[in-house]
């Protein structure tokens, strides 16, 4: 299969500080789901922007099909704009919003738990809802790719499950190919085909996650695939007595 | 050191320019301290802020145009003037000699510039109209600003209201060959007078007339030496940077400044009868509502006493 | 309540500078009392000798805002996208403020004749500073990971501008054509000063040549009046324009 | 690259004027030719005849606009703060901004004499208003989660002001600065106009009423590289102010 | 015991919208920690800012202490000071820094792992340091209440479990009482001595936890306690498949 995302040897630098990302290696291939795991500034984000061509790299080289779906760090959403009008930013920024549009727009608000809030504005929903909003912009599209900046953590347990499901569900029908950072272990295991650890700004191990879907988060293997991403991220010394 | 000076302060109707030397010059001939006087000279914009300075008690005496001074008192306010700076009317109406404007009937539908709707040119150009048997409304007055020979040359204007010193810049400005007609022909009256208060005429005589001595001096001495004038001028007078054009503006306000009157009773004496000649013609122009009995709004005895 | 706190204020004004002008028995030519200028003001209304002066002025204030804000908005963008143009442009605008505009005026009219078309370019040329510094400075300020986001969409730099910097930067630019309705009016009325037949500003200067001071503050009057209702037009049409940034359902 | 782009094009400008007086054989009068008036302009700065001229306009310029500034700057702040006070006093100043200086520039003597400070008022008044606006929509534009952080941690209103407003509010606010400190040399040169016996003001009138373009022109080169130098001031000190905004180390 | 926060019968409204909070009650005793789960835009936000005054309730009676450390969901810092500024900003408004306070400040960061970044502005750090400022923004004073809305919600697992640890114990040593909204159900459990389990805008459940500590994730009562609080948030039926 060819890569939907190709990452080689990257570098990169913000001016004046110490390197971020250094000779940092991953190669997606399209249709699979590879999630990013690390510890908190070790430049997740700063590769998922890279990956985006948000940033220029200073060194290496990279490689990307042209349409991708970004969902920031941070919801990021247009406070002059209602919830339904931030969703269907980038298509008034294609063409002509189209009555489909509108249609398909709810109808991903609606699969986000948001269906009732469409006609609000951003400073009315809570944090978890701004999130979903800036997913449902990041899907209204249907990228090939998706570089998703941990989407789903302002999300309650339920939610990000029945989330994570959706997605999952989404990517396969489409074929969309996924760049997932998140913090949550069980989620990287459970979503990811493979899932890469981060550290000091490269890919530091990639671990394939060889489960059947639909993975059950309650298996032996799911809980052998999570201890062993925890080990390759130096996490099973049980947390400091 | 003797006694301290007394401050006098005089309000003019323009910025301490080349025409009002005899005023400026104080440090360099001492005209004024002579009388024990500190002269102060204060700036307007045209001779209704000299007048305004003057009922405000920020001056003591105002250098005003006459049609300005009659306006006011004309208005109700107590003044008097004392002392007539330029019997002659300066005032003219200039044409392009290619336009054939020469007297004031041809002025008749013509595009006509003053320098605004608040000055003396505006006024005078009335004056002149009435001559002809025309009104303000048989020309088009367009306000010009005080570069108003520009839209002459430029054919904006047929014909300008101006003064004789402008007259005189403009011509070394490169106006070329213009008619001029003089409104002195028609009206010959006084262009302006010093104008005090009421109030202060009756109670400050003596400070009055000894401003007034020192002015005459100054403005005899100005006469007498119209050279060391324009030199002087191109230190005191903040447009005196070129003597040669001092010395021309300094020769015609010289010329203004004496009359046949002058000549026999001394400079700045008042011509009653011609002043109320014109505040005649003015009211008839419908710039006064009253008439003005100009006798009582004029002092003669300040100068007669010296 | 504040609309009467405002009026009460005013009327105690008005009552102290009358009491004021009978005790001190100010001349009138140096500061009528204000039933002097009522009257004056009321019979300029009554004879219908004020409505063409007003219309004129008006005219002007309304081409002449309409004109600037234009001018400075347009150029504000070009200078917020491309700094470039701002090194090269921003020292003759700098220049076109400063040199005042009463002296340049006699030119204008040499340039652009006696008509209404002379003031309202000085009055665009006053008004449309403000409104370039702002709309300049408030497009500089859209928040960096908005920017990211457009880019990430693919918008064009039009898109970009009309999307992003421009709703986000609008309460800046709103300020900004705030004070050029306001200065619009100084433009038009001291265009007036210099080069009209016609208008509020002619109207002053012939008042002052007059000695007629109950007449000018009644212009003046009549200018404040017109300014008060031109600065509450932009705040409603500003009210308007933010609703998106207020609206609470 | 710009600062030289700039230069090409005022080269350029030059040339193309001069060109064309040439050429057209405009009088003097009406437009003279740049050569003639970088002679007159030379004259007067070797003859040391501008000089207290450019003092007179400087000093008014420097004070007027710390003046006004300070006032439209401590304005906004309590017109943002008390949105009643706003309501109350904006028409005021709304009227103060729309009469024109000029016409009453008379009275302002007749008030605060023929020094210096009459024209600093003069100043003050006409540069306060655009920092009056700017500040007042900076002071509002701050995000409401920050106001929430600093009422959680008890800062008193002064406090919220000081170390959340005004800092957040900083490019917006200087902004208006920008416009005022040019705003303000207009307003000392039109004060001078009227009042003055010194200043540049004083003598593009004197220079006027002389019929001497080429020295007005002169004299409006200098206004324009006073107003020049005092924007590029303004632009050191904003860039200096709001280097913790922009530093990347 | 004495209780450091008391919600009694709260409703709250947002105007022109249905009631967020309605009939909420919690008692919160001093020294304990209290976390609250629950649905994203269940209303956990809104009763951690009516809890903070931020919020006047429409109905009902809040009673706490003078001074809380709240750190928001998002981190809200100035942009303009630099991280070790912004930690002291509680302290400045109070009274002049000292040294001392500097050097806590220093110690802070240390201990959160940012040491290296005190003299950074907030721009120049990642999602996870910046939300580990803001929560040391929230310490410096020593406030004898905390109030966190998911202050971990953007960290690693392991920087998570490291902070966990610290924070039970620093609030342990001085006897803070806190209300920590979060939606890691084992992060929960391992802080708190109880669970309030939050739905439509009032505690539906609370759940105490009886562990002794320090607990230990990997123990079946820990798993047992996560089951429970799991069970009451109606998350054991497995993510549908
Ligand atoms: N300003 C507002 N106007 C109207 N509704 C609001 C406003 N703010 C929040 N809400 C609504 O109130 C509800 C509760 O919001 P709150 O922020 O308390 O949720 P939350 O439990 O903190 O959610 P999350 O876990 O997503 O942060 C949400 O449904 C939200 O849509
Ligand atoms: N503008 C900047 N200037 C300097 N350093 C920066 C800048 N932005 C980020 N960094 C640094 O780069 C490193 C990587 O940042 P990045 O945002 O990629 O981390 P991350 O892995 O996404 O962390 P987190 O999980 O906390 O979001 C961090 O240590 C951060 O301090
Ligand atoms: C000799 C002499 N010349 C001019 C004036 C006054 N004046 C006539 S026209 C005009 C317009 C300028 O605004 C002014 C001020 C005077 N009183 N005396
Ligand atoms: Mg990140
Ligand atoms: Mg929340």
């Amino acid at each position: 299969m060819s890569d939907a995302l190709v990452i080689q040897d990257v570098d990169y630098t913000f001016p004046g500080w110490p390197p971020v990302v250094q000779g940092a290696n991953l190669r997606v291939e399209a249709g699979q789901i590879c999630c990013l795991v690390g510890r908190s500034g070790c430049g997740k984000t700063t590769l998922l922007k890279l990956a985006a061509g948000l940033l220029q790299p200073d060194r290496g080289h990279i490689e990307r099909g042209a349409d991708a779906g970004f969902v920031f760090q941070a919801p990021t959403l247009l406070e002059w704009l209602r919830v339904v009008d931030n969703v269907l930013l980038p298509v008034s920024l294609k063409r002509r919003v189209t009555s489909l549009d509108l249609q398909r727009a709810q109808q991903l608000l609606e699969q986000l738990g948001l269906g009732a809030l469409a006609q609000r504005y951003p400073r009315q929903l809570s944090g978890g809802q701004q999130s979903r909003v800036s997913l449902a912009r990041a899907l209204i599209l249907r990228p090939a790719l998706l570089l998703l900046d941990e989407p789903f953590a302002a999300l309650d347990a339920i939610t990000r499950e029945e989330l994570q499901h959706d997605l999952h569900e989404l990517c396969a029908q489409q074929g969309t190919t996924v760049v997932f950072v998140t913090h949550d272990i069980a989620e990287a295991v459970y979503l990811g085909d493979r899932v890469a650890v981060v550290d000091a700004g490269r890919v530091a191990q990639e671990i394939a996650v060889r489960l059947p879907r639909p993975r059950l988060r309650s298996s032996l293997p799911f809980a052998e695939a999570c201890t062993q991403v925890r080990t390759a991220m130096h996490l099973d010394e049980e947390a400091p007595a | 050191q003797a006694k301290p000076l007394d401050k006098f302060t005089v309000a003019g109707w323009s910025k301490p320019i080349t025409e009002v030397t005899p005023l400026l010059v104080d440090e360099d001939k001492g005209f004024y301290k002579a009388q024990g006087l500190a002269l102060d000279y204060v700036p307007g914009a045209g001779s209704a802020d000299a007048i305004r300075n003057v009922l405000a008690g920020q001056a003591d005496v105002a250098f005003s145009d006459a049609v300005t001074f009659l306006a006011a008192v004309d208005k109700g306010e107590k003044l008097r003037a004392i002392y007539d700076i330029y019997p002659q009317n300066v005032f003219n109406v200039v044409a392009l000699k290619s336009s054939g404007i020469t007297k004031p009937s041809d002025l008749k539908g013509k595009k006509v510039g003053v320098y605004s709707l608040a000055s003396g040119t505006r006024q005078n150009l009335q004056v002149l109209l009435h001559q002809a048997g025309l009104a303000e409304g048989d020309v088009q007055v367009q306000v010009t600003g005080v570069l108003n020979f520009a839209p002459l040359l430029q054919g904006q204007v047929d014909a300008t209201a101006a003064t004789d010193t402008g007259l005189a810049v403009g011509r070394r400005r490169g106006l070329g060959e213009v008619n001029v007609i003089e409104v002195g022909k028609y009206l010959p009256s006084s262009s302006d007078l010093f104008v005090v208060r009421e109030d202060v005429y009756q109670q400050k005589k003596a400070l009055l007339a000894r401003f007034l001595l020192a002015y005459r001096n100054a403005a005899a001495w100005m006469i007498a030496k119209p050279e060391e004038a324009a030199q002087l001028a191109t230190k005191r007078a903040i447009d005196g940077s070129d003597p040669a054009v001092n010395l021309e503006i300094i020769k015609l306000r010289n010329a203004s400044s004496v009359s046949d009157l002058t000549r026999k009773q001394g400079l700045g004496t008042i011509d009653i009868a011609s002043l109320q000649k014109a505040a005649d013609a003015y009211r008839q122009l419908g710039m006064l509502q009253k008439a003005v009995d100009v006798k009582q709004v004029v002092a003669t005895d300040l100068l007669s006493g010296l | 309540m504040n609309r009467l706190g405002s009026f009460v204020l005013l009327v105690l004004l008005l009552v102290g500078w009358e009491a004021g002008c009978r005790v001190f028995d100010v001349p009138q030519l140096v500061l009528p009392a204000p039933s002097v200028v009522a009257a004056s003001l009321w019979k300029g209304l009554a004879s219908g000798y004020f409505w063409p002066h007003i219309r004129a002025t008006a005219l002007e204030l309304v081409l002449g805002t309409l004109a600037g804000c234009a001018l400075g908005f347009l150029t504000g963008v070009l200078m917020a996208e491309a700094a470039g143009l701002r090194r090269l442009l921003m020292p003759y605008v700098v220049v076109s403020q400063v040199v005042p505009k009463l002296a340049l005026a006699p030119l204008f009219v040499l340039w652009f004749g006696f008509g209404t078309s002379s003031r309202v370019v000085i009055t665009a040329l006053i008004c449309f500073f403000p409104l370039l510094e702002n709309t300049l400075t408030a497009l500089q300020q859209v928040g960096p990971e908005r920017l990211e986001l457009f880019r990430l969409l693919g918008a064009s730099r039009l898109q970009t501008l009309l999307r992003l910097k421009l709703p986000s930067g609008l309460p800046g630019i709103l300020a900004g054509v705030r004070v050029a309705v306001v200065l619009a009016l100084v433009g038009a009325v001291v265009g007036e000063f210099v080069s009209a037949n016609q208008g509020l500003g002619a109207l002053v200067i012939a008042s002052q040549g007059n000695l007629d001071t109950p007449l000018m503050f009644a212009v003046l009057l009549l200018i404040a009046a017109l300014g008060m209702l031109a600065y509450q037009a932009t705040l409603l049409l500003e009210r308007w324009l933010l609703l998106p940034f207020t609206r609470t359902s």
